[in-house]
């Protein structure tokens, strides 16, 4: 795929909504040993909601889509992720406002406004063990793609697994920021919850825009 | 998971239309979106208080809206920050026009929802000043994290908060107290057991038949440290004597004193803990002036207990005894 | 065993040193033999209200003591009747003359030494009625067995005849409201989990993770029957419709409703049950016009709820209004 | 023997009293199938408490011996057992008040009286699963030992075989007193705590009187 439209994103929001429902315990799970154990509850009962909204009032294009999204998580997740990613989705939709279909170049002006938004609201940094710790490396893959001239679907693939090594790179960190920073050097050795369905969005938008 | 409730996703609607049928007269309840509100809201010319947090504490804070405390608080899922438009339509519902204060635990979830629902309120002309409560000695404090959590403090903030506003005071004088009483209170909890998030289904945490968690949160987070099962006195010098290291409160400061239930140790264990707290403190030179006793700040059913101490001055004093009158607190009305 | 005392033979004990640091202007504690007693007993002309019990059951007896509701307290050891050498000094503190009211809860061993008890002060010349609170529907009633347990309404009569001496109402009428309000309350509890005496350090019975227990005493004594775990409005069901069926509240009736936490029960869930009853009783005609949510009397860490039902007309809820100032039970002053 | 003294009847009390030092687990066990599993720990409690009292203040006579246990049964049994077994001490001791010594009639009559406060205080019947269903098979045993010229060691002996004889059938009783009354039918196939503690009163004074 060289660019992705609406009916892609659309996609690719259906495609996420179902990882996350089918990984909801394991998101749980993740965040009851370093967090309060709802990080797939929360993010569950949002990316459902998105997706009702969307079926409810079909949205005209993508900015209208993601802006939805960023509605429905904004009032449905709650907790940390919440807000976080309703700002990413809202940022997203701001940066593509007015576009029909997104080149590769598109999709990573978007993502890196999307990633902004939430360093703007959160405050973390690289190495906090967040959700940044995956969405970073996946920008930086999917910056270098584009650069090499890439289209969507094999950008959006690098991504994707950059994300997966940068979520897996937050066993060891000592958290800095949101709840399983409480922990101290006791978050250690446990994957950042965010960080994992950080990974879940590009691995469903991967699959999504992927032939 | 055994629990008195209907179905797991409407653990917290079902327990809104109970508290709306319970109180009818003390207070309203908007199931869309959630929030609880004083019947007699807005109350015209009083600075209005909003708090609210993820529901599976309660009182707090549901429980405490009415004459001399909240105007309104959000309740989310269990353990899970509300929404902005929550907290929105909350701050519109009780704004009379003197402003309204906005009482916020510090959790990044809480934190963030309320700026959000703040820069909205503001956006439509309200005057919203925001307080972060982080009043948790048993997380390390640093410019780099996301600091100690709201904890106990929340409660006696919103009580005297509550009585200033009362009293007719202006907005920045209600934040600055707000301040004034995280500044002065530190606290510090433990768990016996952990508890269960309904929606989870299973105890967030697993504690051995001998052991307890010091420093816990009140989400069932992990806490400081785990050891054994201690006397009632030793895990009273822990927590206390945490409180005390934090250097805010020491020899020759009157406080009020507020043993909290986590939500399953009964009342005969706290006043056992109160007794050793007055010991503790008595040997370390602190005046127990007042004192609250009771489960206000909860985590479900977990057993355990947390030790909450504000320093007190006339001020603070006075506005504590004045007049309140919420389904859970209550006095002089 | 987890819980936060320090010697399992000093729990009572520490307890009441610490209500009495904690509540130093309201009640006054002796230590040998234990009571409670109101800070400003006796109180000139006033009819005294003393009550008491094993302990386990906090707040009830102990704090409950105050203006409003009762004299002084026994306290037993933990889920064992007081002796009569208490309840004969705690007669003797808190008499001023104008008689004292003691209200017993049907165990035989509360019953007995009580009724030495009242024998030993009427020796003493102190006039002497005693009420035994019998409202646990759960329990066969006979004239030849020792017939239905005190349990929930033992608060309500405590709260009403409390408010009727506060009146300076004679003794015997005093009395008279007590079997009232006993004659018009009925309860009914349940346990999802059983509670551990400390002196006995296990759990008193064992409940499957999916079993639940009906019936349920407030010592940890079995039930009527052991069921799998049912939602908070089949619960309700089986509770208030036990209750209903005992024929004393029926459809018409203006009731207190007080749903009470066995003690490791949490507010959140105790008003879904309160939802779950005032849908209950609205569908067979009864019209809840009062109601007491929380836990009053109590079985240390059990989680478990009961249900009571009082029967209102104008003078009992005139008197459940009127102001109370009790650790336990506040309001109106 | 053929009579008893003060000497005698504190030998009683302290042979009782290590007998239920001994059994308290067990009738505790008893208590805790069918009560509240504490009429052991309160037994002990009392008769510890009675040979405090006794040796702090030595009774001048066997009247003033009952009465002195009396009232630390009283004072520190608490529960059903304390006011019962308490009424029971205070009768005999009036029902032999100003005896030196005890032929086995007068501890006949001291017994009648005991068993009938009991009765008059708990208004429990034979049959009800009580202390009542040991102790007056008890008291028919001495009595017609006594009727047939027995001394007293030789009628305690009686009366001791008969309390073990009632305290085994109510095993198969439906209790109708007591916190086992609450069970209604599922209290039948348990021995009675009190029953049990009656018997080991009796074989104390058997032991202690027999020789
Ligand atoms: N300040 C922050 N910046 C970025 N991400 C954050 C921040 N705080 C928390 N997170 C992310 O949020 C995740 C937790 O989300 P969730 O469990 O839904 O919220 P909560 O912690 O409020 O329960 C964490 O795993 C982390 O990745
Ligand atoms: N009304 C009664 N009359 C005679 N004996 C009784 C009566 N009620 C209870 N008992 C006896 O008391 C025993 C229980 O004593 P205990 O366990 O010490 O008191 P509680 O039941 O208050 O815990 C029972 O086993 C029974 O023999
Ligand atoms: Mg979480
Ligand atoms: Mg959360
Ligand atoms: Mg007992
Ligand atoms: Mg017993």
């Amino acid at each position: 795929m060289n660019s992705v439209g609406l009916e892609e994103v659309l996609a690719w929001l259906r495609e996420a909504a179902a990882r996350i429902e089918e990984q909801k315990e394991y998101l749980t799970q993740l965040d009851s040993a370093i967090g309060d154990a709802d990080h797939g509850i929360n993010m569950n009962r949002g990316f459902k909601a998105a997706l009702e909204r969307l079926e409810a009032n079909p949205p005209e294009d993508i900015a209208a889509a993601l802006k939805s999204v960023a509605m429905a998580l904004i009032g449905k997740v709650g907790g940390a992720s919440g807000p976080l990613y309703g700002t990413m989705f809202m940022e997203m939709a701001k940066a593509i406002d007015g576009k029909e279909r997104l080149e590769a170049a598109d999709v990573a002006a978007a993502f890196r406004a999307g990633i902004d938004g939430i360093k703007a609201r959160g405050k973390a940094e690289e190495g906090d063990k967040t959700m940044i710790d995956a969405l970073e490396p996946a920008y930086a893959a999917l910056q270098e793609a584009v650069a090499s001239g890439a289209g969507v679907g094999e950008a959006i693939a690098a991504a994707a697994d950059a994300a997966a090594r940068g979520m897996e790179a937050t066993i060891p960190l000592v958290a800095r920021k949101g709840r399983a920073s409480y922990l101290g050097e006791r978050s250690a050795g446990h994957q950042d919850p965010g960080a994992t369905s950080s990974h879940l969005l590009l691995a469903a938008a991967a699959e999504a825009w992927g032939s | 998971m055994k629990k008195l409730i209907n179905n797991v996703d409407d653990v917290v609607r079902d327990e809104l239309e109970g508290i709306q049928l319970a109180h009818p007269h003390d207070v309203k309840v908007s199931l869309d979106p959630y929030y609880i509100y004083r019947a007699d809201a807005p109350v015209q010319g009083k600075v209005a208080i909003v708090s609210g947090g993820g529901s599976g504490h309660e009182p707090m804070h549901g429980g405490f809206v009415g004459m001399g405390m909240l105007d309104a608080a959000c309740p989310g899922e269990v353990f899970t920050s509300p929404t902005p438009d929550q907290m929105l339509e909350a701050t519109k519902a009780v704004s009379s026009g003197a402003g309204v204060l906005h009482i916020v635990k510090n959790y990044t979830g809480d934190v963030l929802n309320f700026e959000m629902a703040a820069d909205m309120a503001r956006d439509e002309g309200i005057e919203v000043e925001s307080v972060v409560i982080d009043d948790d000695v048993a997380v390390q404090d640093s410019l780099y994290t996301a600091g100690r959590r709201g904890v106990g403090a929340t409660v006696l903030a919103e009580k005297i908060c509550g009585a200033a506003a009362e009293e007719g005071r202006p907005l920045s004088e209600v934040a600055d107290l707000c301040r004034k009483v995280n500044d002065n209170a530190r606290s510090m909890g433990m768990a016996l057991t952990s508890c269960t998030v309904p929606a989870a289904g299973k105890p967030t945490f697993e504690l051995g038949e001998d052991e307890m968690e010091i420093g816990i949160g009140i989400h069932g987070e992990p806490g400081r440290e785990r050891m054994k099962v201690k006397s009632a006195a030793e895990v009273v010098e822990i927590l206390a004597g945490a409180i005390l290291d934090d250097g805010v409160i020491g020899s020759g400061d009157n406080v009020l004193a507020f043993v909290n239930s986590m939500g399953g140790t009964p009342l005969i264990e706290l006043y056992i803990v109160y007794r050793d707290l007055h010991r503790f403190l008595e040997g370390r030179g602190v005046t127990i002036t007042r004192n609250l006793i009771g489960p206000y700040i909860t985590s479900l059913e977990m057993q355990g207990v947390s030790i909450t101490l504000l320093k007190l001055d006339d001020e603070l004093t006075r506005l504590w005894d004045a007049p309140v009158k919420t389904p859970g607190m209550r006095w002089g009305a």
